[in-house]
């Protein structure tokens, strides 16, 4: 499994296709910083393909006072979620 | 409520970036309010992801990074009232008018030429 | 586990170093052992020693330091990079014949290749780019 | 002529910039001639505006900037010569697989998690 | 009459949307940069509501080998024709 | 016309210094004035008094002094945005307890006032961006 992190919002980059276009079936996406706008609900289409291997850091969602926009399918982890997922991927790969 | 914005003034400035992510809104806000304060009338456009720097509920980063909320409600201090957000944009993110922290108005994308057309000097962060 | 961070985004202008500490200070509090980070692309003006933010927002340079100080880790900063970008410590300013340095320990210019090594070296290397 | 991508090797080295406008091309080329130096088994994949990276006909910026097409003739010198491209992306912009200033392997979007799954590091620019 | 200057390409970008909504009837474009990647026939389509008003820069054209694929429908100027373009504007906005 | 200039872009990172400078060079043989250029954003690296790029690069921030030197443009750089990222004249290195400085004449460390001003004085502002 490789964690892929992704830092842009769908709403005005495309680098969300790159990074879905290089996943495998076992792979896991985490938004961050200002990619967590990715993870409203209003949004959470452009991740459809990833359902259930997608997570938002929940440092990021609460700053901007997302929390509870986040869609139900995506899982919220804090920095210590981060720091699990990357301890069980074989590598991370990050998105930009 | 959507409009057509009549806004006239010395400057616009259009904030398309998101809190947080960078320091493009702060600097933006920043750049609005020292024109207010040399007496310049000074018109704000959030545009894109920009929309949601108005949205309620924003806090300090991990870090205490600071934001700009509360830069927000200084823009009334300063007589920035002429405030208007891609109305598009917030609907995209899911938001309804009524979740934005300070009033603002709506406008569509045929408005923003117009308001653009109505200032004299135009500065996008 | 061992990590190494690459950190690619300047200060403040971008959220890359503040992420990149959070994450920095949760691995190792964590039991991790973080040997280095790398500063790359605009990730080198990390190690301007003359930044001077405001008293009420994170003082990143600082926050680095400590970071170096409490956990050993390596702050290494592509020479490259820096030299183009005005960032030179002693022994560089003295050699392109220039009065002043912008960089000191414990940030340390060195070669890419110290970043392939550390790439080799670690079991997880995560980038936080801009 | 596209195919799965079999690569394996120590680096993988996506360029996801086109040339000129940011660094980015540039720095990611750099780390990849560093690894190969190392001797490291380095492998480059081109993918959305960083095909046209391989685009011929490229030349200097107006204030005499070098660009990177020099630097890519020297990838075989340091044994790089696991190249891949993103074929849509190239597509995307008009270019055949002839039009490439040098020889590299166009790929489907299904091969990229393979060649991800096979290097060690991925590093992005 | 505005000149529009945007700095991204709509192969990665989508601030080409925010420029065009904001753009009058008589506003022009000018894709300066990585914009220019706008400018190839292939990528044409994100711009044709705004036909006969779109510009973009030779220097940047030629420097990434792109000259002779550009739209015939775009009117390529030199840095020149950019003072010019300035010139001719009541004031420029520049999008990124 | 009056010009000023408004950068927004770290140089060599983005192409936003070159793309200015060569406007800039190209407004000036058309005959007009180039009153200022403002730095701001990550535009404020381009002050950063040691850079040394390559030999075989432009040097840009020797191009902007020659602007300077040439033609009495200003080169104004915002003192917020300049001192959180490391960038210090003398009097601020000063101010601030710090030995040794990062920017010096003929760039200046000025308010966004300058700008404000700068926007009122010039017939074209043109933005620079990364």
């Amino acid at each position: 499994m490789i964690l892929h992190i992704l830092n842009r919002p769908p709403s005005s980059s495309l680098v969300y296709r790159d990074a879905l276009a290089a996943m495998g079936e076992d792979d896991r996406l985490l938004l961050i910083e200002d990619g967590v706008l990715g993870a409203l609900t209003a949004q959470i289409r452009h991740f459809q393909t990833i359902e259930g291997r997608l997570f938002a850091l929940r440092e990021d969602l609460g700053a901007r006072g997302l929390e509870g926009q986040c869609d139900a399918s995506v899982q919220v982890v804090d920095v210590d979620g981060f720091v699990t997922l990357s301890e069980e991927a074989d590598k991370t790969v990050s998105w930009f | 409520m959507p409009t057509h914005a009549p806004a006239t003034g010395d400057l616009l400035v259009i904030l398309r970036h998101a809190p947080h992510g960078s320091s493009w809104l702060r600097e933006g806000l920043d750049a609005a309010l020292v024109a207010a304060a040399f007496g310049q009338a000074v018109t704000l456009l959030f545009q894109g992801d920009g929309v949601l720097s108005l949205v309620e509920g924003q806090g300090p980063g991990p870090l205490g990074q600071k934001g700009t909320a509360a830069t927000l409600d200084m823009l009334a201090m300063y007589d920035i009232e002429s405030l208007f957000y891609d109305q598009v944009a917030l609907a995209g993110f899911g938001f309804a008018p009524q979740q934005l922290q300070l009033p603002a108005t709506g406008v569509e994308a045929g408005a923003i030429a117009p308001l653009i057309a109505g200032h004299r000097l135009v500065l996008t962060f | 586990m061992r990590y190494g961070l690459l950190v690619e985004g300047a200060p403040y202008s971008s959220q890359a170093a503040h992420s990149a500490l959070r994450f920095a200070t949760a691995l190792v509090a964590r039991g991790h052992r973080l040997e280095s980070v790398f500063f790359y692309h605009d990730g080198v003006y990390n190690a301007a020693r003359l930044a001077a933010p405001p008293q009420d927002e994170p003082h990143l340079y600082d926050a680095w330091c400590s970071l170096h100080a409490e956990h050993g880790t390596q702050l290494q900063v592509c020479i490259a990079a820096a030299l183009r970008r005005g960032l030179l410590d002693p022994r560089e300013a003295d050699r392109h014949g220039k009065s002043g340095h912008s960089v000191e320990s414990p940030f340390e210019l060195t070669g890419l290749g110290q970043l392939v090594d550390l790439g080799q070296a670690v079991d997880r290397l995560v980038t936080f780019a801009p």
